[in-house]
Order: structure tokens, then C-alpha cells, then sequence
């Protein structure tokens, strides 16, 4: 049997290199992907917490399912975002995307 | 139950026992799971072995012609005669190309039709493993065919390769809409989204409740596999060999092969969503007959897709998107609120097939007359011919 | 230590180090690659957990669809001059403390927490979760606004990417 | 539940060898002359101009964007048409509306011309 902790750990792991990821990367669409990384490690935790808590009720899967439509939505539009950034200015690197900066 | 009504049965006891005396129970449990996986999977490699003869023989038929004929009586091993040629040959890797990514997109092409065979049930017992989310996990495992297709396009660097590649993909995802949405329609009907209870359920198979739904999982499943008239991924003419340009040798065999296997799952699939699986007179006693019964069926549809494949031309990439997004998709959440709603409502009544009916009948009447309506506002674009001197013989 | 314990440290070790070729590799469609490995690794973590229908709609939204999204973002921002620069932008090194104190202080705060260890409880052979979770989320006591809210936000997140994405039209 | 997976988890790590060891074989048993002309990217003959990159039409990304919209909602529909029978009328209604949204999201892709390929 797998202890919680470990489940708990490895979502943590994740979510650092999730975050590194988000941090370091000049790419804007690298930088989706590290946050892809971060909302994977949250439903890691979800549905952990799930069923070791509270598996009576069904409330870790459900919110789990919501993670994935907000996940979804996000990914819509920040691609959206970039292709359209990338159209106008030529460039996806986000230090160079900085006229709302002042 | 004697050996020949149920020999998968009978052997798989056989040796459980076996094992038993031997091995403590977890190990038995996996070697069992391990003969099983290669029971199922070998199956459906040894399948397409004899799949690939057929379809040329039939394809033949339809184009007047006899098909293979020389090697082995009716031209029985041209096939093996195909793997010994296909593995003789070199194995071409472009300097380019990214050679992971090139090298596991065949693999991964086999992979994931092969995977959809661990949740078919063959017969009463006879399936790999009954998962609870069996529809989804069919849906599941196509994505990777998805990806295949793409890593396949992207790791050749070749323009035509790439181009190939997203086409494709952009077929194949738009017509896993239309798909989704209408193997819902089954999951409704039978309760569940487990394979077993999918066909136990169908003591009326689920073709009458939902016709519409059946022909719309059949048209969007020709498409998933890329046949004519939906076989714009190897436009020949315009885009070379589509994503595969590159592959040579046995790898080009692998999408090959995945290709043919994938055409008869898509059959098979149809059999059991709508044609009531392995049901027959006799099937539940026997399971063999069982094993027939789902095979005839997958042939049938397979049949069709061969009939659809020999009759129809390509059509143009717009009108494919365009009949998948304008018509193919609406029509199928239509008939998903119908099915629902009526369901409930006649729930436990003798006027729920009537209503089914009659409410698929409409809704076929209906997006009938809407698309003869936005048809006629489209405004027809005439193709006019210049008179042009006729070339006369010297 | 039992098959559970082998397979899952097996699936965690392929996870973390795919996700960290991810966002270490200056290739993208590698990137994104590596993405859909970690995702896949993700999805086996959702079995151990019992969650089969999350682990199948994981591969169907992630891999099926997320995924494909970003390769074809990428294959429509790459060109030549975006191809060969550094991936990394020039606040690296405070990128690479700030993830790791942040991980390390989870870990110290979870390895402080009482319930840590904790074991799953068994669950009952009965039950089909698929089904309790589909009347979850329509039921009055359940999450039936969460339900309606969501439908609402992949309506605007569609508008929303279709008014960006979409090019101008060319005549002004 | 996890014994059910068991079989899934064994076969994507056998199936993955069946197509393997055909192209192993052929590894041993092709001829392996390659030679620079041979490994060019193949286009027919022609030499490869310029870059494999060629400018994409957008279309590509709002068609992948339609379908994750349409995935998702499989997600949240699937338990729905599972749990069909402990549902109310009214829960069957909500599934309803939840749907009619999303045609919502549909229509309006469509007669912004979004769904057109040219």
C-alpha cells in the first residue's frame, strides 16, 4: 500500500518543476506548458486527497474534472494569445512582449 | 460446458490450475493476465495478416479485376510474401530526421489500435478486461493515434511529410467530435460505458433505437481511419505520400498494417455499439458462436467501409470540414438531447422505441430540409467551359 | 515493498524526469513531447488512485487534445529566426531557487502535517464511481452551478480564443 | 478496480513489442548502404528549398481549438449519460442545457465563419 505522502510529494516535485519551468523558460508557449505541469500537480493532490480523506463523497473527482475545463479554457486562450502576439510582433519570447510594461 | 462450445474458457482453467499447484496466487493472477494480453493482441496481428488478402481480393472484385492470385492457392500468402519484401528492405532514415521521434511513431501507430482489442468482448467471458470506462478508453487510446500520425509528420522534416501531418490531424480531430457525441448516444441507451454491459444490454440492438447515431459513428469512423472518400492524408497528388513520405521498409509497413487493422476494428467497434456484438441465437451457451457472430458483424461493417472505399471519389478538404462541423456535429448533439430526453421521459414504457424512432425520422426530415435550405442560399459557383478548337487528326 | 509501491515509484521517476526534460529542452515539439509523457504518467497516478474515469479523460483532454494544441501553436509561432535562440531567459538562476524553496518548504510543511501517512481506506466492491460522480454533478446538493458554470466557461474561453486567433480580415 | 487495469497496464507494455520486433528483424536482415543523396529529405526528386517550416494557416489551431472545447464537454457528459438512471427529469434538463451552451459556442463559430476552411 502506497502511503498519502508519497502522492503528496510527488505532486509537490511537480509542481516545482512546473513553476521553474514557468520562471525560467523565455517562451511563451513553454511557459503554458510549466503551467500545465503546476494544474496536473493540483489534480494530483485532488484526488489524493480524495481517497485518503473523503472517499464517501465525490467532491475530489468532481473538482478534479472542473481543473481540466479550466485547464482547457486556459490553454484556449493563452495559445490563442500568443499566435495572436506572434502574428503582430513576430516574436514569442515573453521578455520582448512588453507593451503594457508602463 | 464441453471443450468446443468454450475452449478459451476451458484452456484458460486448465492452465490456471496448473499454475496453481505451483505459484502462489498473485503470480498466477499475472501470468494469466500476460497469456491473456498476448492471447489478444497476437489475435489481432494474425487478423490483419489475413485482413490485408482480403481486402485486396474484394477490392479486386469491385474493379473487375481477380487480385492476388499466385502465391498459394486463391493467392493466400501474397501477404507473407508483402512482409518478406517489406522486411528485406533498407530502412531508410533521412539525415534530418529526428530519429527518436521517427522511430517510435510506428510503434506507437501499432500500439494504439492494437490497445482498443483489450476491451472488445468476444464473446460471453471472453474479453481482456471489462473496464467500467470502456467507451472513453476506445476515445482515449485513438489520441494516440493522433500523435503517431503527428510525430510521424513533424520528425521526417519534409515539407510535404509536415503538411501531410497536419491535415490529417485535423481531420482526424474534427471527426473524433462527431464520434464522441454519438458513442454517448450507446452509453445512454445501455447505462453504462462498460463493453460487456454495452452488448448485454442489447437485447434490441441499439442500430433500431438509434439508426441515425449508427451511420453517423460509421461515416465519422471512415473518416478516423482515412479511407476514400476521406483519404485526403495520402492526396498523392498533392501531397506526396501525406505524413509517411519518408518511411521506408517494415516502418512503413507498421502504418500500413496499423491502417488495415484499424479499418476492421472500426467494424468491429460498429458491431458492438449497434449491431448487438455477440449476440445470436445460441451465443449465450456457447461462446464460440459467440466469437462468429461479432466476426460476421465486423465483417458487415467492414464490408461497408471496402463498398463505401471502392465507390466513392476523394472530396475536396473544405466540403470534409465542412460536412463534419455544419452537419455531422449538430446532427449528433441533436440526436444526443433527443435520445436523452426521450429516455427519460418514456422511461419504462411501451412508447420508447416507437418515440426513438420517430424522433430520429424527424430529426433526419428536418436537417434534411435545413441543408437544402443553406444549400440553395450558397451561391453555386458555375463551372463554364471556353469553346476550345477540337484537336482533329492529321 | 509490494508491486503497488514498485510501479508507482517506477511512474513517479518517468513523470518528474520527463516534466523536467520538458522544461529544460530548447526544442519545443520536443518539449511538448516530454509534456505528453508526464501527462501519461499523470494518467497512471490517477489509476493507482482508483480514479479510472480521471485517468482516461486525462489521456482524451490532455494528450488527445491539449497536447496537439500546443504542437500546433508551436508549429505556428516557430520560424527560423525564433529557432536557435536561448531558452532560457536571463532570470534563470532566480527561477531555479525560487522553484526549489518553494518545493523544499512543501515538503518540510507536508512532513509536518499529522495525517501524512494516512492510508487509503478500501472501498466498497459495489460501487461504481463513474455513476456517483455523474449524479454529483447535476444534483441540486451536488455541483450542479459548478456544472453549468463550466459549460459557460468553455463557451466564453471558445468566443474568447476564436476573436483572438482569427486574423483581421485583410480589406480595411 | 485496479486488477482491471492490471490487463491495460501489461498490454501497452506488450503491445509494444509485436510491431518492434519485425523492424528489428529488418534491421538484421536489410541491406544498409546509405549514401547522402539517399538520406535527402524526399520531395519527389526535386532539392529541398529553404526550411521544412512553411507558414500554416491558423485554421489548423481554431479547428484543434473547437475540438478540445467538444472534449471537454465529453468529460463532464460521459457520468451524466452513465448515472442516466438515478437522474431526475430535471437533471436531465441541466445535462440538456449544459449541451445547448456549448451549441451556443458552436453556432457562434459558425456564423463567425470560423468553421470555414478557406
Amino acid at each position: 500500500m502506497i502511503p498519502l505522502s508519497w502522492y503528496l510529494y510527488l505532486s509537490a516535485g511537480l509542481f516545482g518543476i512546473g513553476l521553474y519551468g514557468v520562471l525560467a523558460r523565455k517562451n511563451a508557449i513553454a511557459i503554458l506548458m510549466g503551467v500545465e505541469l503546476m494544474l496536473n500537480a493540483v489534480n494530483i493532490n485532488i484526488v489524493a486527497f480524495w481517497r485518503y480523506l473523503t472517499p464517501q463523497n465525490m467532491s475530489g473527482q468532481a473538482f478534479a474534472v472542473m481543473v481540466f475545463a479550466v485547464a482547457a479554457a486556459e490553454v484556449a486562450v493563452g495559445l490563442a494569445l500568443v499566435i495572436s502576439i506572434y502574428r503582430r510582433r513576430k516574436t514569442v519570447d515573453a521578455n520582448e512582449i512588453n507593451l503594457m510594461k508602463w | 460446458m464441453s471443450f468446443f462450445q468454450d475452449p478459451v474458457g476451458a484452456i484458460s482453467a486448465l492452465i490456471s490450475n496448473f499454475l496453481y499447484t505451483l505459484l502462489p496466487q498473485a503470480w498466477t493472477a499475472l501470468i494469466m493476465t500476460l497469456l491473456g494480453v498476448v492471447a489478444v493482441s497476437s489475435f489481432g496481428l494474425i487478423i490483419v495478416i489475413f485482413l490485408i488478402w482480403v481486402e485486396r481480393k474484394i477490392a479486386a472484385r469491385f474493379q473487375d479485376r481477380l487480385g492476388p492470385n499466385r502465391a498459394g492457392p486463391y493467392g493466400l500468402l501474397q501477404t507473407f510474401a508483402d512482409m518478406v519484401k517489406l522486411v528485406t528492405k533498407e530502412d531508410v532514415i533521412p539525415a534530418k530526421a529526428d530519429r527518436l521521434a521517427f522511430n517510435i511513431a510506428p510503434i506507437l501507430s501499432v500500439v494504439a489500435v492494437l490497445l482498443i482489442w483489450a476491451v472488445v468482448p468476444f464473446a460471453p467471458g471472453w474479453i481482456g478486461t471489462d473496464l467500467n470506462v470502456g467507451v472513453l478508453y476506445i476515445a482515449a487510446v485513438g489520441s494516440f493515434g493522433i500523435l503517431s500520425v503527428l510525430m510521424a509528420g513533424w520528425s521526417s522534416n519534409n515539407k510535404y511529410a509536415l503538411l501531410g501531418a497536419f491535415r490529417a490531424v485535423a481531420q482526424l480531430i474534427s471527426y473524433e467530435v462527431p464520434m464522441l457525441i454519438t458513442l454517448m448516444v450507446p452509453v445512454l441507451l445501455a447505462r453504462g460505458m462498460g463493453m460487456v454491459d454495452m452488448v448485454k444490454d442489447q437485447t434490441v440492438w441499439f442500430i433500431v433505437l438509434a439508426p441515425v447515431s449508427g451511420i453517423i459513428f460509421l461515416v465519422s469512423s471512415i473518416a478516423e481511419i482515412g479511407r476514400t472518400p476521406f483519404d485526403l492524408l495520402e492526396a498523392e497528388s498533392e501531397i506526396v505520400a501525406g505524413y509517411h513520405t519518408e518511411y521506408t521498409g517494415m516502418k512503413f509497413g507498421m502504418f500500413f498494417a496499423a491502417e488495415f487493422l484499424h479499418a476492421f476494428t472500426v467494424g468491429v467497434l460498429f458491431a458492438i455499439f449497434f449491431l448487438g456484438g455477440w449476440r445470436g441465437p445460441g451465443a449465450e451457451a456457447t461462446p464460440l458462436l459467440g466469437v462468429i457472430y461479432l466476426m460476421l458483424k465486423g465483417f458487415f461493417g467492414y464490408f461497408i467501409v471496402m463498398w463505401v472505399r471502392s465507390t466513392l471519389p476523394r472530396i475536396r478538404i473544405d466540403h470534409m470540414l465542412a460536412l463534419n462541423w455544419k452537419f455531422l456535429t449538430p446532427l449528433s448533439l441533436a440526436l444526443l438531447i433527443l435520445t436523452a430526453i426521450v429516455e427519460k421521459v418514456f422511461e419504462g414504457n411501451a412508447w420508447r422505441v416507437p418515440a426513438l424512432l420517430i424522433g430520429n425520422a424527424l430529426i433526419l426530415i428536418v436537417s434534411y430540409y435545413f441543408t437544402r435550405a443553406i444549400s440553395r442560399r450558397v451561391t453555386k459557383e458555375r463551372v463554364t467551359f471556353k469553346k476550345r478548337p477540337v484537336a482533329k487528326p492529321a | 515493498m509490494t508491486a503497488e509501491q514498485g510501479v508507482f515509484l517506477f511512474i513517479g521517476f518517468v513523470t518528474l524526469f520527463s516534466a523536467y526534460t520538458m522544461v529544460t529542452r530548447s526544442n519545443l515539439v520536443h518539449a511538448a513531447l516530454f509534456l505528453i509523457v508526464a501527462l501519461f504518467g499523470v494518467a497512471v497516478i490517477f489509476v493507482l488512485l482508483d480514479a479510472g474515469f480521471l485517468a482516461v479523460v486525462q489521456v482524451l483532454v490532455y494528450i488527445g487534445a491539449i497536447a496537439i494544441l500546443m504542437i500546433f501553436a508551436v508549429m505556428l509561432t516557430q520560424d527560423n529566426a525564433s529557432r536557435d535562440q536561448e531558452s532560457m531567459n536571463i532570470n534563470y538562476g532566480w527561477a531555479v531557487l525560487l522553484s526549489a524553496l518553494f518545493a523544499f518548504a512543501l515538503i518540510v510543511m507536508l512532513g509536518q502535517w499529522q495525517d501524512i501517512g494516512a492510508m487509503a481506506p478500501t472501498l466498497d466492491a459495489g460501487r461504481d464511481t463513474v455513476v456517483e460522480l455523474g449524479s454529483a454533478l447535476v444534483s441540486p446538493d451536488g455541483y450542479v452551478i459548478p456544472f453549468e458554470v463550466a459549460s459557460v466557461l468553455l463557451l466564453a474561453a471558445l468566443i474568447g480564443a476564436l476573436v483572438v486567433a482569427r486574423p483581421q480580415k485583410k480589406g480595411k | 478496480m485496479q486488477n482491471t487495469w492490471l490487463f491495460i497496464g501489461v498490454f501497452i507494455a506488450i503491445a509494444g513489442v509485436f510491431p518492434l520486433l519485425p523492424i528489428v528483424v529488418a534491421r538484421f536482415i536489410a541491406p544498409h548502404k546509405p549514401n547522402p543523396i539517399k538520406l535527402e529529405t524526399y520531395e519527389c526528386g526535386m532539392e529541398t528549398v529553404g526550411e521544412t517550416w512553411v507558414q500554416f494557416k491558423v485554421q489548423y489551431y481554431i479547428y484543434a481549438l473547437v475540438f478540445l472545447v467538444f472534449d471537454i464537454e465529453t468529460a463532464f457528459l460521459f457520468p451524466w449519460a452513465v448515472a442516466f438512471d438515478a437522474l431526475p427529469l430535471f437533471a436531465v434538463i441541466e445535462g440538456v442545457i449544459f449541451i445547448l451552451i456549448l451549441v451556443g459556442g458552436l453556432m457562434y463559430a459558425w456564423r463567425k465563419g470560423a468553421l470555414e476552411w478557406s
